[in-house]
């Protein structure tokens, strides 16, 4: 098993790293583009449309169509804006989306993986700056949908944060480590077998929590279309808006990525090849959050902030304790 | 059974923070429901444990340890001895029936959920005291049964006697628990532990082998005292304690006002179980008390004042509630006795027999109380056509309080008087004789003056609901048939408490005794029908006793006495001191003042009541400091 | 070399700025059009002239949602090194954590019951 | 690299924090201020942990104690500062030059 | 050699993280809408926590960015929100320039100081290259907190509920 | 007590260019937070003064011009103006005539029923019903493309009859359609009216009472969700609706819940009728004996059918020419729609798409 | 209670149901016989009687017309203002000769509203490209025998090249 942490560092490796994450970077676009793709098929086919088909074959180039259409688009800065926030807020909500990546276990052989030993807290960490430029976003392009969309992204992602944080908990408490890899690997010895089975309600919670931090239906209360047009990225044209969606779409496969390490056994899995398994198990949970998008209506703003607080933060801790007991007794 | 004990205590817990999170939402039958089964479950627990304890003996304390300090553990833990057993059922099975009667005495009560709150946070502490394994803990569940007392005794603090009274009984307990708790920071310094077990088996130590303390390595206390006086302090040191919580005299004052409290409280925390905790203390630290014989005698003394002291007071008092009140005093006092005079038996004996007579009368005066709205006995009379249970039970009660056999009361007092005479305290012996008598002649007044003769008021009275009469009923039967536990025929209570005793430390039984307080008893209650009999008030009689019944019925001018002697000086140090504050001392001041206040007025910018400013002035000061260190160090 | 793990995070923070940067500060000025006009660069609203600022000031209750936010997260970080460890802890541990996670359960509750947790 | 870069580097960021916290009106300001000083005794705790003779966790340990009750800290002075901006709809420094309002 | 230090990849770490500390700090202070302010505290906090990275504290830095760099910022940032005037978030001046230069003096003199005694103490310890712990760091702080330190443990929730239940208090009387 | 720490009231236009206010329809909302402190409804973007445009067209001409007024249910539209100007002529109606009316009338009632559930359930952030809605209503807007070749603006009805017959096996497609339709209406039941999320966004919220309904005069669903079975296709039966055998639904609480189900539910009542006129439906002709020229006797004349949307009355004044003098047309949309501001105001945003969705306004028919 | 799994069943079971998307601009919908589209007009069936522009509610028809030598009236400027048009059928209604009719024309967009006034000759050719419903079935029966023969007649060619060419490149 190749890891860098095992391997001296000389300039080669260096490079080695280098490579690495660039290949991961044009993976992730790649794979936001067919993310957003598949998005669009999968919806289409529950709604009895076919979806994008007109950009090359089966409309597979549809996305980076779209991709180039946004690049080529005008880049409009409203007048009241604040300009240097306005300029700065999409990136800083973009990069801790790349960010995230670093530690997810791909394949067995960890390449394309920093094996920090405070992964789980890594992501946890990295993807709340994310926040920060949400909220910037909103509050400098000074249009009301905005920044009431802003602030509600905020405050429904830092309230979905703490279930988020807490349903993760039972799964470090059963693999004792906050390392990605090893939790992967615990996953494979371990006597309950993938922790979806020992952790359902941890997982239930993940799942919910996940949809909601990633301001998915039925959590989109931030860009609800019927209430606040767009949400904190109204005012967001071209690349910009193209770096909002990016990151957004980033967070779906990252966090599907992260749910996929954590509760269903990573990359483990007989016969295929390491990276098939994870790639089919994050497919699984990218498929599931679409298919949610296609059959939800959207919750109420305080329906969505009590349901955190008053039920998934008790449930997570229940199962905290629930877990510390059983694991006491077992 | 035994390995769930720790679950008595918890589940009162449980209930109040249940209560606590859902408040009022509940219906009162589901408050009810919820601390009912709470204590219900803990009383079958009990049961069990005592016939476990019965059986096998006492169970190895639980310890666990708590927090470190340097050297020192400190540990949390509990304890089953077969004294454990018996007061967790005594505990559990009082507080089972006062929680049912609640129900029906509360109803309607806005704050009826925090009512349950805290009686639930009562019984768990007063259980946690129970059976707690170690001294600091029981200290902490000691104050926590204060904080509930003070608690329930001011519910009703939108009445200002009530809140009054709260203080009142917080505060006089507070100087015992000054005693208690020097006595066990000292018991501490001459054992280095906490722990029953360790403590005892170092008093036994002392006692045997007569060490020194130094042997132990704690240096401190022997510098002071030697391994007696240390005993005897500590000992007297506990008993204080003990004095505020059963308020024994002179401490006894808070009790009868805390009768402001809702009824069921009383019966339950001022009758049955938290003020008996002074005599379980005493109880439960026996061997400390067996090592000084000083403190033995003091508890007996004061023990046998209380009981004559208190009983007389009961004799004239016109509040239904306080009559009880105050032989509840006496009772106590009774229990205390019987300590002072190495009847360890019969003093707990007492003091299950009277949790049960006691309560019961509580309640029923409580039902009484429900039905009339009026605490005044004068105003009372008659109940026993309307109210036929209450009057049977209440009957049962005082009968047993009389001490007239077969009922409870007779049995174990006799056991505490018997002891005594045995013991060559004579004087007490009359002490506790008399009192007996009186006891028979207050409970007997306030019988005839509640159930006999004609109803005066305008109310029309009633039982309450079966959540009222069923403790009541189940009560009565204790209170009648309790007694059989310890006869001297069948001296089955001696067996368990005592199960490695000498088989002859219970004297056979003592017929002349045993008569002469039989007699004593009825002849009481004979003065008190002759006196108030068929509704009759004895007005007269008051007058002719003039100044003994003035004093009865004014407490022995007890709290006059106190404010004579405690509050008075105080307030009078403290007004000479102001006049000499305010002319002398603040004259000077004052010229001074006037100095500084040109000098302030001029200075005052300089504190603009600005954080940033003082932070700036501070700054500077230490940059000029470190510039001037700097100078020194040679840098600059 | 464990460090390595964080030059390896590095390179995707680098990564991470490059793109967006590169893609909005250079490849993208020369690609996109830009004629800015007054109907362009006003504030969309519903397809009127917006009236007043937007940034009025919100409501506290944001302000106490990132309150109890904050407090659970420093709650969450005691919890993680917890969790690792949890498993040699034992039932001290467990206790430990239980009254820790209890008062700020009882916090929660203070809150729930003080009507933080409505969002009306 | 060694320990005195770090100590300098705490000491600046102290210093920075510092004249924050004296020179600026805004509430909230001043706080941030604060929160970088505390930010600054942390990289101190953390520096000494990692190159005192024997490595340490202690230092860490107190770091994280320190940023939990900052994160108290934070939370209870920005609520006083609602309180007092409800009162006196400022929040200038200036204006708080009394205990009670 | 760079101001005595030999060039690794620590020590360009170290002087580019001590630079963005640094200048985020000083934008900090100059800046004069609050929002820009609070967007450099973010650059402050996360060079922090670069910086407790750097020095094997990883677990701590990923606190320090989750707690300030995530929940302060958001915190702070609806503060602003809730008590900025329609200035579009820009203040007015800070203290005169009288206060501002005394100020100013005394904290660089305080700051040199520290400088000067960091600089001329003879520090005990290695001082050669970053060593970092071979066990995870995430254990080790476990085991002093649950161990050494669980008094401080409890007391810290004790502290977090009251802080919470205190300011829940404070910022909500209005309602 | 201060206010400085109330939130500003902040002025809000919801529309006329907004996703979910169903076309140019203009909701000034004040507020306060997120609570609705004031609603000013702003109508007429799309006003055409059909009324007053009526009075220089014949009653042919005026035909084309009821299409655009609900132009979800436009079959009832036209209905509504000829059965007006028909009872003032008194005339005679062939029979496969009204029976072919009753039919696409049914079939309309249907399709603007299902467009409700779609747009409704998108404003409420569910995307699938939307598509599929539109899979039903092709179906039917096909039917009437191919019984009068157009499938928005229909033209169908004339004075006297219709247009058109229906095309050979035109009826059987219709019979066809019935147990397709009944199926799909079991699915939306599946789909959405268990949703545990939707039932939490609509119960209880935007709650019409009894009195409120009749203070305002609302009519159609929006009335039956109040429990008042109030039809008039029962109450005040015309055409051949005293024939067939169906039921008025009503609601319990008023709540947009229930406006949300009574659609459903009236879907399937109409599926009854269309069920009965289909197998009842008589051979021949489908245009009655009716002058070139249609001069409505000198008089007033108020007629009013049960919409789509509630009591759609058309008066008509006239002077004895071919024009009439002046047309007034009850719209029940803009009546419906003034109930608004009392639903809105003391709610909070989020819950003013629900409600403004479950008043179910057609901006067509509010401005005329 | 768990209502929401019910909806994701039936979402789910959408995933394999046929698609109904029509790939518009290279797919057509098939539109009935009596589908309203742009009008065709034909004048030499006009008799300017001048009912179509009377009964039309909008007044987007205008026409005139002049007697020729045999004193038959016959069409000389026919205009359809399609701004205005609302498509409702009423002129073909009206139209005694049916000289006005409906085509199953329906794409209308043009860059400049001046390209919406429609006249006479605009009109026709319009029933040349697109013709009323009957018109485009015979048309198309025409047009698909006629292909059939132009096969048949290529085919024919093709053999013959084919045959010729194997011999010439032999």
């Amino acid at each position: 098993m190749f890891s860098w942490q095992t391997q001296p560092l000389t300039w080669m490796h260096f490079l080695g790293m280098l490579i690495g994450a660039v290949i991961v970077l044009f993976l992730v676009l790649f794979i936001v583009m067919y993310t957003i793709y598949f998005e669009r098929k999968v919806i289409g086919w529950m709604q009895n449309r076919i979806g994008p088909n007109r950009v090359g074959p089966f409309g597979l180039l549809q996305s980076a169509a779209d991709v180039f259409k946004l690049l080529l688009k005008e880049d409009i800065i409203p007048a009241n804006a604040d300009r240097p926030m306005f300029l700065i807020a999409p990136i800083i909500a973009f990069v801790p989306s790349f960010m995230v990546l670093a530690v997810i276990p791909y394949t067995a052989t960890h390449i394309f993986t920093a094996g920090l030993n405070v992964g789980v807290l890594y992501y946890i960490a990295l993807s709340s700056i994310s926040i920060v430029g949400i909220v910037l976003g909103g509050w400098a392009s000074n249009n009301k949908y905005s920044l009431v969309g802003g602030l509600r992204s905020a405050a429904q992602m830092i309230s979905y944060e703490i279930p988020l944080g807490l349903s993760i908990l039972g799964v470090i408490m059963l693999a004792g480590s906050l390392n990605l890899n090893t939790i992967v690997t615990h996953q494979a010895t371990d006597r309950f077998g993938w922790y979806i089975i020992p952790q359902i309600i941890g997982f239930v919670v993940f799942v919910i929590a996940a949809i909601a931090e990633l301001n998915r239906t039925p959590f989109d209360l931030p860009e609800a279309e019927s209430e606040l047009v767009a949400g904190y990225f109204t005012e967001y044209t071209g690349f910009r808006f193209a770096f909002y969606m990016l990151a957004e779409y980033v967070y779906v496969f990252a966090i599907s990525a992260l749910g996929t390490t954590l509760f269903l056994g990573g990359w483990e899995g007989p016969f295929l090849p390491s990276w098939l398994w994870f790639a089919i198990k994050t497919s699984a949970f990218i498929f599931f959050l679409f298919w949610v998008r296609a059959t939800m209506p959207r919750i109420r703003i305080d329906q969505l902030m009590g349901f955190a607080w008053k039920v998934l933060i008790p449930v997570a801790l229940f199962n905290i304790l629930l877990t510390g007991a059983l694991s006491l007794i077992l | 059974m035994i390995g769930l004990t720790w679950l008595v205590p918890v589940l009162p817990l449980i209930a109040y923070v249940v209560l606590l999170a859902t408040g009022k939402r509940m219906s009162e039958m589901a408050i009810t429901a919820i601390s009912v089964l709470a204590v219900l479950i803990g009383l079958i627990i009990s049961i069990g444990v005592v016939a476990a304890v019965g059986q096998h003996g006492p169970y190895a304390p639980v310890v666990y340890n708590w927090l470190a300090f340097g050297q020192t553990t400190l540990t949390m833990g509990y304890q089953v001895t077969n004294l454990n057993a018996m007061m967790l059922l005594v505990v559990t099975l009082v507080s089972t029936l006062v929680f049912l009667f609640s129900k029906s005495y509360m109803h309607g009560d806005e704050r009826f959920s925090r009512f349950y709150q805290y009686l639930n946070l009562f019984v768990f502490s007063m259980l946690g005291l129970v059976i707690t394994s170690n001294l600091l803990e029981l200290y902490i569940f000691w104050e926590l049964v204060g904080v509930c007392s003070y608690l329930l005794v001011g519910f009703w603090y939108f009445k200002p006697e009530a809140a009054v009274a709260a203080k009142k009984a917080f505060i006089v307990t507070r100087i015992g628990d000054v005693g208690l708790f020097i006595g066990i920071i000292l018991l501490y310094l001459g054992t280095g532990s906490f722990d029953f077990t360790v403590v005892f088996s170092h008093l036994h130590h002392f006692a045997s082998a007569q060490a020194s303390l130094g042997a132990l390595g704690h240096d401190a206390i022997t510098r002071l005292m030697n391994v007696q006086t240390w005993v005897t302090l500590t000992a007297l040191l506990v008993f204080v304690g003990a004095v505020g919580k059963s308020a024994q005299f002179p401490l006894h004052v808070w009790l009868p006002d805390a009768m402001e409290g809702p009824t069921p409280v009383s019966a339950l925390i001022h009758a049955a179980t938290m003020v008996a905790a002074g005599v379980y203390l005493v109880a439960r630290m026996f061997p400390l008390f067996e090592a000084s014989s000083t403190a033995s005698e003091t508890v007996a003394i004061i023990g046998g004042v209380t009981a004559i002291f208190a009983a007389s007071i009961g004799l004239t008092q016109r509040d239904i509630k306080r009559v009880i009140a105050y032989s509840t005093v006496s009772q106590l006092g009774y229990m205390m006795l019987a300590m002072g005079v190495g009847a360890y038996v019969s003093g707990m004996f007492h003091l299950m027999t009277h949790a049960f007579f006691k309560a019961l009368l509580f309640l029923a005066a409580g039902s009484v109380i429900h039905a009339l709205d009026t605490q005044d006995l004068f105003e009372m009379g008659g109940l026993r056509k309307y109210m036929p249970i209450t009057h049977a039970t209440f009957l049962a009660g005082a009968l047993a309080l009389s001490g007239i056999p077969p009922f409870a009361g007779f049995w174990s007092k006799d056991d505490i008087l018997t002891a005594t005479f045995d013991s060559g305290h004579y004087v007490l012996y009359a002490f506790g004789l008399i009192a007996a008598f009186f006891t028979a002649v207050y409970i007997f007044r306030v019988y005839f003056l509640t159930f006999s003769g004609t109803y005066k008021g305008s109310k029309h009275p009633h039982e309450g609901g079966w959540v009222m009469t069923l403790p009541l009923l189940v009560l009565g039967l204790l209170a009648t048939f309790a007694g059989f536990i310890n006869t001297p025929f069948a001296p089955i209570l001696s067996r368990f408490l005592q199960p490695n005793g000498p088989v002859g430390i219970d004297p056979p039984a003592n017929w002349g005794l045993m008569a002469v307080s039989a007699v004593v008893g009825l002849l009481g209650i004979g003065l008190a029908y002759s006196l108030y009999g068929g509704g009759k008030r004895a007005d007269a009689w008051a007058k002719r006793m003039g100044f003994l019944y003035a004093l009865s019925y004014n407490k022995w001018y007890i709290d006059e006495l106190y404010a004579l002697i405690i509050v008075l000086p105080v307030v009078t140090l403290a007004e000479g001191l102001q006049f000499f504050d305010r002319w002398i001392v603040d004259g000077l001041v004052r010229l001074i003042g006037e100095v500084g206040y040109t000098g302030g007025v001029s200075l005052k910018y300089s504190a603009d009541g600005q954080i940033q400013t003082y932070g700036l002035v501070t700054a500077f000061g230490l940059a000029a400091l470190a510039l001037v260190a700097l100078r020194i160090g040679g840098v600059l | 070399m464990y460090g390595n793990n964080y030059l390896f995070v590095l390179i995707f923070l680098a990564l991470g700025v490059f793109l967006p940067v590169s893609s909005l500060m250079v490849i993208g000025p020369l690609l996109r059009p830009n004629h800015p006009s007054r109907a362009k660069t006003t504030t969309y609203e519903s397809g009127l002239e917006p009236v007043g600022d937007a940034r009025a000031r919100y409501n506290v209750r944001y302000y106490l949602f990132a309150l109890l936010f904050v407090i659970f997260d420093v709650e969450i970080v005691f919890l993680y090194p917890w969790a690792v460890e949890y498993k040699h802890l034992g039932v001290f541990g467990f206790v430990e954590m239980l009254i820790f996670i209890l008062l700020l359960v009882i916090g929660l509750v203070y809150a729930w019951r003080k009507k933080v947790l409505e969002w009306k | 690299m060694a320990l005195q870069p770090f100590l300098a580097l705490g000491a600046v960021l102290f210093g920075i924090g510092l004249y924050g916290a004296l020179t600026k009106r805004n509430l909230i300001i001043v706080l941030i201020s604060i929160e970088m000083m505390l930010n600054a005794a942390n990289i101190n705790l953390v520096a000494f942990a990692h190159f005192l003779p024997k490595p340490n966790i202690e230092g860490q340990v107190y770091a994280l104690f320190n940023i939990a009750i900052a994160a108290a800290e934070v939370a209870v002075g920005l609520a006083i500062l609602l309180s007092f901006f409800r009162a006196r709809n400022t929040s200038d420094v200036r204006d708080m030059n009394a205990m009670k309002w | 050699m760079l101001f005595g230090l030999p060039i690794t990849g620590a020590t360009i770490t170290y002087f580019v993280l001590a630079l963005i500390i640094i200048v985020s700090g000083v934008f900090m202070l100059t800046l004069t809408n609050v929002m820009h302010m609070a967007v450099s505290l973010v650059g402050v906090f996360l060079g922090v926590a670069g910086i407790f990275i750097l020095l094997g504290a990883d677990f701590v830095g990923l606190v320090q960015v989750m707690v300030y760099a995530g929940a302060i910022t958001i915190l702070m940032v609806f503060a602003l929100m809730l008590t900025h005037r329609g200035l579009n978030g820009h203040l007015q001046g800070e203290v005169g320039p009288f206060r501002g230069t005394l100020t100013f003096l005394s904290v660089a003199i305080i700051v040199g100081t520290l400088l000067y005694a960091i600089r001329s103490t003879p520090w005990p310890g290695s001082t050669t290259a970053l060593q970092p712990f071979h066990q995870s760091t995430v254990n080790l702080i476990a085991n002093a907190i649950f161990h050494q330190y669980t008094v401080a443990f409890e007391l810290v929730s004790a502290v977090l509920t009251v802080a919470l239940v205190g300011a829940a208090v404070i910022a909500r009387k209005e309602e | 007590m201060s206010t400085s720490l109330r939130t500003e009231e902040m002025i809000l236009n919801v529309g006329p260019q907004h996703p979910s206010t169903h076309g140019v329809f203009r909701l000034v909302v004040t507020l306060d937070g997120e609570q609705i402190i004031d609603a000013d409804p702003v109508v007429g973007y799309l006003h055409r003064g059909t009324e007053k445009l009526a009075e220089g067209l014949q009653y042919t001409q005026i035909i084309p011009y009821t299409d655009r007024l609900d132009y979800l249910a436009a079959m009832l539209n036209n209905y509504a103006l000829v059965h007006t100007v028909e009872y003032a002529l008194d005339l005679e109606i062939p029979a496969r005539a009204e029976y072919l009316r009753v039919i696409v009338m049914e079939l309309n009632r249907i399709a603007s029923h299902l467009l409700f559930l779609g747009t409704y359930l998108l404003d409420l952030g569910a995307m699938s019903p939307f598509l599929y809605v539109f899979q039903e209503r092709e179906r039917i807007v096909q039917l009437f493309n191919e019984i009068c070749g157009a499938r928005l603006t229909y033209n169908y009805m004339r004075v006297g009859g219709v247009k058109w017959d229906a095309p050979p096996g035109w009826i059987e497609k219709v019979r066809d359609f019935i147990p397709f339709m009944r199926e799909k209406v079991k699915m939306y039941d599946k789909l959405i009216s268990g949703n545990e999320i939707f039932l939490h966004r609509v119960r209880g919220i935007g709650v019409i009472t009894k009195e409120d309904a009749l203070q305002y005069s609302l009519s159609g669903i929006n009335l039956r969700s109040t429990g008042i079975a109030f039809d008039l296709r029962k109450n005040r039966p015309y055409s051949l609706y005293n024939q067939f055998e169906f039921d008025v639904v009503t609601g319990k609480n008023g709540d947009c819940f229930d406006r949300y189900y009574l659609h459903l539910e009236e879907i399937r009542q109409s599926l009854r009728i269309v069920e009965q006129a289909v197998a009842q439906i008589p051979e021949g002709p489908v245009l009655g004996k009716v002058p070139k020229l249609i001069r409505v006797p000198a008089g007033e004349y108020y007629r009013s059918i049960e919409g789509a949307r509630g009591e759609l009355g058309v008066y008509i004044v006239s002077d004895g020419k071919d024009k009439p003098y002046r047309l007034k047309l009850r719209r029940p949309s803009f009546v419906n729609l003034q109930i608004l501001r009392k639903l809105l105001i003391g709610q909070s945003m989020a819950n003013l798409i629900a409600i403004l969705g479950a008043v179910d306004i057609v901006l067509g028919e509010v401005d005329a | 209670m768990f209502g929401f799994l019910k909806g994701l069943s039936v979402t789910f079971g959408q995933l394999t149901k046929k698609k109904l998307t029509l790939q518009y601009p290279e797919v057509k919908p098939e539109w009935p016989e009596r589908f309203r589209g742009i009008h065709e007009f034909i004048p030499e069936l006009c008799i300017v009687c001048n009912q179509c522009a009377r009964i039309c509610p909008t007044s987007c028809i205008s026409l005139s017309g002049s007697r020729d030598e045999n004193k038959k009236m016959h069409i000389d400027t026919y205009d359809i203002n399609f701004e205005i048009c609302i498509l409702c059928d009423l002129c073909t209604e009206v139209c005694p000769t049916e000289s006005i009719r409906m085509t199953d024309r329906f794409e209308l967009a043009t860059y400049s509203r001046d390209d919406l006034y429609k006249d006479m000759h605009w009109l026709y050719e319009n029933h040349v490209k697109h013709g009323s419903y009957q018109r485009l079935q015979e048309e198309k029966a025409k047009a698909a025998q006629e292909a059939q023969e132009q096969a048949a007649k290529e085919a024919k060619v093709e053999a013959a090249a084919k045959s010729s060419g194997e011999g010439g490149d032999a």
